[in-house]
């Protein structure tokens, strides 16, 4: 039962669409209803792999069977997941009622195809998330694109065909760069027996640094796209700006992890070296993206354009703590992801609820708006403050960990800057809260706004749980992905030198730094025994810093 | 004087061949003497015809044979060849009756010629003597010219096949001196025996003769699948003749190319695969960029896809490049996915036209997803193959011809073809941004669906889907087809 | 009761989900009043319980960790949801519980009517469930959840009345500046997390760990830099200079908001962070130094300002940014428990001052409200003489203006003093010493100047308003003058407790309480302090007269002026009208900071925003497609439709073909 | 005896003549007669190579050649025909309707 879990989420919403198809397009109602049973089915389905996850570096719920086998080429139907996955693929089945939901009475043309698009993008959200086997991540991958196309380009805004058109290319030149790299590191770990295209198949290979380096920046660029880093970010805006409201939440919250996700799973593990060598640069450029896209957040003038440059500088952050690679920053980093899915998905949801109701994102045309949405207003706030990093919320814990990772590894400047993103961000958002919701409410178009109704509250409440949940209580989400992120380190500090670790005084380093002593750990033990500082040996799990005797 | 020796004719080995002939001689008789208005029963009767020899055809799998004293050959490269040709015939007749009739030009002589053609571009693939690759480049060559003329009335289409003879004569004449001067550098015009007497004499590229045959043969076989700099005939013959004919041309006669291309190059001339490579290289990346970068400013979808055809035709010299298994069975699976996914594209093209090849503008699909839902489905899914995006056939395509060029370690080769990949996205997407991104301004009327028609759509659309899917089997055919 | 300390932030908690998701439905005034009341009291009850248990311990053993659960972790970090019980913490949840409850009474007669009085008491429970958990924290990153928790509140407060624009732009002010300092904090904990990672293998925050392990740290050097760091949070919280400029604004929020935030509580909350840490501070000297002069100089600066203003909140809001400077200056002279102990007085008398204006604010309110008038209730020129009118408030005022002062026996002058002495005699900043009491000295001048300005402009004299609203100007009812009646008595007497040794009447409980907090930093800080410099009592007895008359001179310049010769103001102004306008204008400080980070960063915004990303960004992005389409024109143009022209084609590549192999 | 390379160099001047014609040349039967010129220059190496070499299939191949270049002088001279009827012209700069 366990193997096809997977398979059975990834896959129920291509059947949704084959069923759709038999939906008479003039029943709306149905057609939303149908999609919206159909996500909440999966999102239940997927709540197995919660319960049922092992906490250790393990894959599971892994379905491996044969799909192309010719010529050099083997490539498996091999889906799997672990602590890294775990949570983005919940965050995907989770985030998908709620963004079919979002536009429900928003979208009135062509439902039918809407409701398609949606529910094939989950498709491909999901199958990159499960895929352990690097043909068919990337297969998915640009499975992912077409839809979002679509439904960029269909639905969307004013200035919509460019943004699809942009968001396409862009995305395409990077994912196939990739490919390349993709392909070239096959045949490299086909010279060494790397039997198929299977994923552990490549770690650890030691390549020599000039493939390392080329491979790393095809596989970067193309992350580096899908995150977006700065200076490859302005198909962001515009694509967030032109999507309707579900697109841009599922942009936001998914897609994007996507780049991020990549890294970790792939571009750093499988190049070790070129990561150490292209850590400035990646940190150098998150940490200006931070700054950048805070400042430019802050004269927007169009709300969704200012939370997508938000997006950019929130994944900025992101970048920072898994270049940090340690336990803190990339936890930080990951748990960063999930938050920003969170809370961005809420902005965006709440974007898309006044601009329902005004069919405008103007900043200057609100003004007010507490005094007549109260309901708003406060959800308004939280997930404001839950973006801005409030502790309480779960934007604080994230950042923080990726602020102390960054700190605490050989980034420490990085972080120092990074830090000043925490100012800004609640320049900008708080700027732009307080012309929308506060002030005098003198724009008679406003006067008429009704509150939120109770599709939308219900929309909202699960995000505001989360954002509290996570803000109080993040430790069975980094509980979970620990083991994994530690693999991870171990894998990309493989061949690091000592050197690079932090500073420590001769006298005062009785441990040994995380992941050295043991390359080949034993995954499936519950902590991580070379993740331990020998200090506190006995104490798996938790190591509070005793009193020094 | 010696005896003459009455060489080994072995006719099992051109049995396909025969019948097809015979089906094609067939009908022009039956065209003349039967009257009747519709000439569509032709069209079915070529189809049979190509059953039949399709069945011929593969039963001849696994089973090597030559026949005419080694002047042709039957193994499994020619075989998944033919089976290529096969389709593109088949598949081009069956939107071919529609069409003939809506411009009004509705004679059965179109039915032997398509046949004819495909014994022409059977015989090139299956030819191992220059002589039999010519007169196989010939006999294709001639129907081609008629075929992309047909339509007498309309002046383009003569143009178009006016262009075609003048131009493609001219090639020949390269063609031809090409292998005139191999002939005197290695004394005999049998694939195998010209590479035996390069390795046996011990020639190499400093023989300017051979090197001058190899070249200007090279230009030949250039010209017959549209790489650059020989590929500006493509554009305007593919405007200009009559979509089916556009459709059947963008695939068969370029596969055929690649048939003997591949042969003459992979079979007689290895010892010169330094030399070929450098030129193929450049014409791969040549014919890429300009076949790609000339189609984004089109606005007529035919020669739009004209110059995609010649883009894709760079693809798979990437393929060629490559010259390794995996490089040469890639160009086998693209040329099938591309019969596929191109005729499909050509069909769609036809069923949105008007008479007169009025609205092939991109502009004239606006709201034609809205309109047709499922043909508007089927376009795109066409569309993001010829785009190779997965999961259709032509992503597996390239996937596996570049993965040749990087396995044979050309990395920028690879980069090149994935960047103008990119580029190409731009113009296919093109046309779903006003199928679905724009609303129709006009009625289409005119989309009439026969049952040969959706056959043709479903066949293509499964042999878009299938391969891409499930590309395994074929990959492993196309594998097993390789003479290396 | 020791291990039913969260139960202290726990009901104000439960008041904040009680009044915030059901106060709407409520809409009895008194209901919510008393769930958001009755919620703090429940703490201050705990709290008093809590205090009596620690007075029951023996000193050493006053320190109790309670773990709730751990709330990060990863790898090497752990934080837990803890809270610390020790005597500092004690003090100051009986300053918030108890203040608090008295300011949650208040509020119930003073927000009456208002639309959103369920919303205020909410945020009111909310502000002081976060600032029990600032004090409580036992490690640092639970003092940061209260640390911006109390910021968030203090934003939603400041913008309680959101519709003016003031309001918004003071909120947001506000909490951007404290987003400056808790940047600063960030960055300290980093530092000295990794100090002591890197250094000793010991990964931690946790207040007491780090007090255990504290000997380790090196004198200067990164302390310092951990150091300053976390004052810069300080001053972020505790609007010190350079951060010091959204707490004016912040007079836009409710009186009681004022009082119990940016008097009481939240200020103070840099010098709790500091005196938490003491141990921490103390081995950075250079930045004990910069925390002295940054108090010193603040203290006297905002005290100039305060002299020019005529709001009362203002006033009151100055005086609160140089009292600040005080407790700073106590801390950076290393006397942790004089500015505690200031900490606490000033809570007294500085929220009895803030609530009786609120009072004031809202008697003089209802008079023009039924008088029809558009005058700004809180402006002292249209106050006066209201002492007729207002006794209680009046009485209540007073005292605690002499206690501000620093009048004897009033409590603010034990505390003062206390921080003046210490600042003349302490043994770490040489000659130092003498500026930095000379510039204490001179701000407590100042400060019986001004807020007896306060004093005579609003209750003496004659009322400065039409006649006919003055009839209308009533003492507040007994919810609001009974907190102040509490508050003025604390504020009168509260300085006994903290009596000098010099004087010897009592001993100095409070000394003795919070010794066991401070002791290690005493004995670090002897390790550097300069011997040998005793001071005789004498001098100490002396000073202490000395300041009892700088405050009654400044009380005596105000008389002058503003009861005695009236004119005189005016006169004084027209003689240095620059001067006065720009104190007025509080120095321009606003304005500079708009003119060098604002503005600026606004401006970088657009220019990144229009040149930067639109234009070479996305034009680079752009160009290429356009550059690419170019190309494509251009390879157009070579498809002529010629058929001779495409034979040369074939030619050309043919002969190039050839050429390149025969020539090579 | 003439050596074979005269006859190769002539013919390579024929079929140079017939490049440089089709190259110049409007007329659309003046362009095939070179086309033609052209292909019976190689049939002159064919011939040439294969009286040097002693070998028959050079002779063969052109046969095959003119048999081709017969059947392809039909097909052109039916396309002009067609070109000639619709524009009245069988100028190649009159062949312009499709073109970029």
């Amino acid at each position: 039962m366990n193997e096809v879990i997977l398979s059975l989420i990834t896959f129920l919403p291509l059947a949704g669409v084959f069923l759709l198809l038999f939906i008479p397009s003039e029943n709306k109602g149905l057609l939303r209803g149908f999609t919206l049973a159909v996500t909440v089915v999966t999102f239940l389905a997927s709540l197995p792999l919660v319960t049922g996850f092992v906490t250790n570096a393990d894959y599971q719920f892994v379905m491996k069977m044969p799909w192309i086998q010719a010529g050099p080429f083997k490539m498996n139907y091999h889906v799997g997941i672990d602590g890294i996955s775990l949570w983005l693929v919940m965050l995907t089945t989770f985030i998908m009622p709620i963004a079919v939901l979002s536009t429900w009475h928003a979208v009135e043309e062509k439902v039918k195809g809407y409701m398609a698009c949606l529910l094939l993008l989950q498709v491909g959200m999901l199958g990159a998330f499960i895929s352990l086997d690097l043909f068919l991540f990337y297969i998915f991958w640009e499975v992912m694109l077409i839809p979002m196309y679509f439904i960029i380009g269909i639905w969307g805004g004013k200035n919509r065909i460019y943004a699809a058109v942009k968001f396409f290319i862009y995305t395409m030149v990077g994912s196939l760069l990739m490919l390349v790299a993709l392909i070239a590191l096959y045949f490299k770990g086909m010279a060494t027996g790397a039997p198929d295209f299977s994923l552990v198949n490549f770690f650890g290979m030691n390549l020599d640094p000039a493939t390392q380096t080329w491979m790393f920046l095809a596989f970067a660029l193309a992350f580096a796209i899908k995150v977006p880093m700065f200076p490859l970010h302005t198909w962001l805006p515009d694509a967030h700006t032109e999507a309707p409201t579900a697109g841009s939440v599922i942009l936001a919250a998914v897609l994007l992890k996507m780049g991020t996700y990549g890294y970790v799973r792939f571009a750093m593990p499988l190049f070790p070296q070129a990561t150490e060598r292209f850590t400035p640069l990646i940190a150098t450029l998150s940490v200006i993206g931070i700054i950048y896209a805070s400042l430019v957040a802050m004269v927007q003038e169009d709300v969704k354009k200012l939370v997508a440059y938000s997006s950019v500088a929130h994944l900025g952050f992101v970048m920072l703590g898994v270049f940090a690679l340690n336990q803190m920053g990339l936890q930080g980093g990951m748990l960063q992801m999930l938050n920003h899915g969170v809370s961005t998905g809420a902005l965006f949801l709440i974007v898309g609820i006044i601009y329902e109701r005004r069919h405008t994102r103007l900043i200057t045309d609100f003004g007010g708006l507490s005094k007549q949405m109260p309901v708003f207003a406060t959800i308004f706030m939280i997930v404001t403050f839950s973006s801005i990093g409030l502790p309480g919320t779960n934007g604080f814990v994230g950042e923080f960990l990726v602020l102390l990772g960054a700190f605490e590894s050989n980034l420490r400047w990085y972080a120092i800057i990074a830090s000043s993103g925490v100012i800004l961000s609640a320049v900008y958002m708080l700027w732009m809260f307080q012309r929308v919701m506060f002030g005098k409410l003198d724009n008679p178009k406003n006067q008429k706004l009704e509150d939120l109704n109770s599709r939308e509250i219900a929309i909202m409440v699960p995000l505001i749980f989360l954002i509290f949940f996570m803000g109080f209580y993040p430790k069975p989400f980094i509980d979970k992905m620990t083991p994994a992120l530690d693999k991870v380190i171990t894998q990309t500090r493989l061949t690091k030198p000592v050197a690079a670790q932090p500073q420590m005084l001769p006298a005062a380093m009785p441990h040994e730094q995380p992941g050295l002593e043991s390359p080949a750990m034993p995954a499936g033990q519950p902590a991580m025994p070379g993740a331990m500082p020998a200090g506190h040996p006995a104490m798996p799990g938790a190591m509070p810093a005793g009193h020094p005797k | 004087m010696e005896n003459i020796v009455i060489p080994a004719i072995n006719m099992a080995v051109i049995a396909p061949e025969v019948i097809l002939s015979l089906f094609a001689m067939a009908l022009l008789l039956i065209n003349v003497f039967v009257k009747g208005e519709s000439k569509a029963y032709l069209g079915y009767l070529s189809i049979a015809g190509i059953v039949v020899t399709l069945f011929s055809v593969v039963s001849g799998w696994g089973c090597p044979a030559e026949g005419f004293s080694g002047t042709i050959v039957q193994d499994n490269f020619a075989i998944f060849f033919k089976v290529i040709f096969l389709i593109a015939a088949a598949m081009s007749i069956l939107i071919t009756d529609r069409y003939l009739e809506r411009e009004g030009c509705n004679q059965g002589e179109i039915y032997p010629l398509i046949l004819f053609a495909t014994v022409g571009m059977m015989l090139m693939a299956a030819g191992t003597d220059l002589m039999t690759i010519f007169l196989g480049l010939e006999v294709l060559s001639v129907s081609l010219y008629i075929l992309a003329g047909f339509n007498r009335g309309s002046l383009k289409s003569n143009e178009a096949g006016l262009k075609y003879f003048l131009l493609g004569a001219f090639s020949t004449g390269f063609l031809l001196y090409g292998m005139a001067l191999t002939y005197g550098a290695t004394g005999t015009t049998k694939v195998a025996k010209i590479a035996a007497f390069i390795a046996q004499a011990g020639i190499n590229s400093s023989n300017l003769m051979l090197l001058a045959g190899m070249l200007l043969m090279a230009t030949g076989f250039a010209f017959k699948v549209a790489a650059a700099p020989f590929h500006m005939w493509t554009p305007d013959v593919y405007e200009g003749a009559p979509t089916p004919m556009t459709a059947f041309m963008s695939v068969g006669p370029k596969a055929a190319g690649f048939a003997a291309f591949l042969r003459v190059f992979l079979v007689a001339l290895p010892a010169l695969k330094a030399e070929w490579t450098w030129l193929v290289w450049v014409l791969a990346v040549l014919t890429m960029t300009i076949g790609n970068i000339t189609a984004l400013y089109q606005q007529n979808i035919k020669r739009m896809l004209a110059y995609s055809s010649i883009a894709h035709a760079g693809y798979v010299l990437v393929g060629f490049v490559a010259g390794n298994a995996v490089g040469t069975a890639g160009i086998l699976f693209y040329m099938l996915s591309y019969a596929f996914m191109n005729i499909g594209a050509f069909a769609i093209i036809i069923l949105v036209g008007k008479k007169g090849e009025e609205n092939n503008n991109v502009s004239d699909y606006a709201g034609f997803g809205y309109k047709h839902p499922i043909l508007g489905i089927a376009m795109c899914i066409f569309l993001f193959s010829l785009a190779g995006i997965p999961p259709a056939a032509g992503f597996i395509g390239k996937f596996y011809l570049f993965s040749g060029a990087i396995q044979a370690g050309y990395i920028w080769l690879a980069v090149i073809g994935v960047l103008n990949s990119a580029a190409s996205v731009y113009y296919y997407l093109r046309v779903m941004v006003f199928m679905y991104f724009k609303e129709s301004t006009e009625e289409f009327g005119w989309v009439k669906l026969s049952p040969a028609f959706i056959l043709c759509l479903l066949i293509a659309v499964a042999g878009v889907l299938i391969p891409g899917v499930l590309p395994g089997v074929f990959l492993d055919l196309a594998q097993k087809a390789l003479f290396m | 009761m020791l291990d039913n300390v969260w139960l202290i932030p726990l009901f104000p908690l439960i008041g904040f989900l009680i009044n915030g998701f059901f106060g709407k439905k409520i809409k009895n005034e008194t209901i919510i009043g008393a769930i958001g009341t009755g919620a703090i009291f429940c703490s201050f009850i705990v709290s008093c319980g809590i205090l009596m248990e620690l007075v029951g311990l023996s000193p050493e053993k006053r320190v109790f960790e309670k773990v709730m659960f751990t709330w990060i972790q990863a790898g090497n970090f752990k934080a837990d949801m803890a809270f610390l019980v020790d005597p500092l913490s004690a003090v100051m949840i009986m300053v918030v519980t108890g203040v608090g409850t008295l300011i949650h009474l208040y509020s119930i007669g003073y927000m009456h009517g208002e639309e959103g009085f369920y919303r205020f008491f909410a945020y009111l429970n909310l502000f002081c469930m976060s600032m029990l958990l600032l004090v409580l924290g036992a490690n640092m990153l639970v003092m940061f959840i209260g640390w911006e928790g109390v910021g968030l509140c203090s934003y939603l407060l400041i913008g309680y009345y959101f519709e003016k624009k003031s309001a918004g732009d003071a909120a947001k002010k506000a909490f951007v500046m404290n987003r400056v300092g808790d940047f600063g904090f960030l960055i300290g904990l980093f530092t000295l997390f990794w100090w002591f990672g890197s250094n000793a293998n010991i990964w931690t925050i946790n207040f007491m760990e780090i007090k255990a392990a504290s000997h380790l740290l090196p004198y200067g050097g990164v302390v310092t830099i951990a150091t300053l760091c976390f004052f810069v949070g300080a001053t972020g919280k505790s609007a010190q200079i350079p951060l010091y400029t959204w707490l004016p604004d912040a007079m836009e929020g409710p009186t009681p908001v004022s009082a119990l935030i940016h008097a009481a509580t939240m200020v103070t909350a840099g010098v709790y962070m500091i005196g938490r840490m003491s141990f921490v501070f103390i081995k950075a000297p250079e930045t004990m130094m910069v925390v002295a002069v940054v108090g010193a100089a603040t203290a006297i600066f905002a005290a100039t300002i305060g002299t020019a203003q005529n709001d009362i909140k203002r006033v009151l809001a100055y005086s609160t940014v140089s009292q600040l400077g005080f407790m700073f200056l106590a801390m950076g002279v290393g006397a942790f428990t004089a500015g505690i102990f200031h900490l606490m007085t000033h809570a007294f008398f500085k929220a009895c001052m803030f609530l009786g204006s609120g009072s004031v604010i809202h008697a003089m309110h209802h008079a023009l409200h039924h008088g029809h008038l558009h005058d700004d209730p809180q402006d002292m020129r249209n106050m006066g003489g209201l002492r007729k009118n207002m006794p209680i408030t009046f009485i209540t005022f007073f005292v605690s203006t002499l206690a501000i002062a620093g009048i004897f026996p009033f409590s603010g002058f034990f505390s003062k003093d206390e921080i003046l002495w210490q600042a003349f005699s302490n043994p770490f900043h040489g000659n130092l010493n003498i500026l930095l009491w000379g510039t204490g000295a001179i701000a407590a001048c100042f400060t019986a100047f001004y807020m007896f300005r306060l004093v005579f402009m609003t209750f003496f004299g004659e009322c400065r308003i039409n006649s006919k609203v003055k009839d209308h100007l009533h003492e507040s009812p007994l919810v609001i003058t009974i907190p102040l009646m509490v508050l003025g008595f604390l504020a009168t007497v509260g300085g006994f407790i903290g009596m000098p040794k010099v004087m010897g009447a009592l001993p100095n409980y409070f000394e003795h309480w919070l010794d066991p907090v401070f002791e290690l930093a005493s004995e670090y800080g002897k390790t550097y302090a300069h011997s040998g410099a005793h001071y005789s009592h004498a001098l100490e007895w002396g000073l202490m007269g000395g300041s009892i008359c700088i405050a009654v001179v400044g009380i005596l310049i105000a008389f002058t002026l503003y009861v005695k010769n009236t004119g005189a103001p005016e006169k004084f102004v027209s003689t240095f009208p620059a001067l006065h306008r720009a104190v007025y204008n509080k120095w321009y400080i606003d304005e500079l900071y708009d003119f060098l980070f604002v503005n600026p960063c606004k401006s970088f915004g657009n220019l990144l925003w229009k040149g930067f990303d639109v234009v070479i960004v996305d034009g680079v992005v752009n160009g290429t497609a356009k550059l690419v389409m170019g190309f494509s024109a251009a390879l157009r143009g070579l498809q002529s439709g010629y058929t001779h022209n495409y034979a040369m084609g074939m030619a050309l590549g043919v002969v190039a073909i050839l050429a390149f192999y025969v020539f090579r | 005896m003439l050596s074979i390379n005269a006859y190769l160099i002539l013919s390579a001047i024929l079929f140079a003549i017939g490049t440089i014609g089709v190259l110049t040349r409007r007329n659309a039967i003046v362009i095939f007669m070179c086309v033609e010129m052209m292909l019976n220059a190689v049939n002159l190496t064919f011939i040439a190579f294969s009286k040097y070499l002693g070998n028959l299939d050079g002779q063969i191949f052109v046969f095959f050649v003119m048999t081709v270049a017969a059947a392809e002088a039909a097909v052109g001279l039916a396309l002009m025909i067609a070109f000639f009827k619709n524009r009245e012209s069988i100028d190649v700069e009159d062949m312009n309707l499709l073109k970029w």
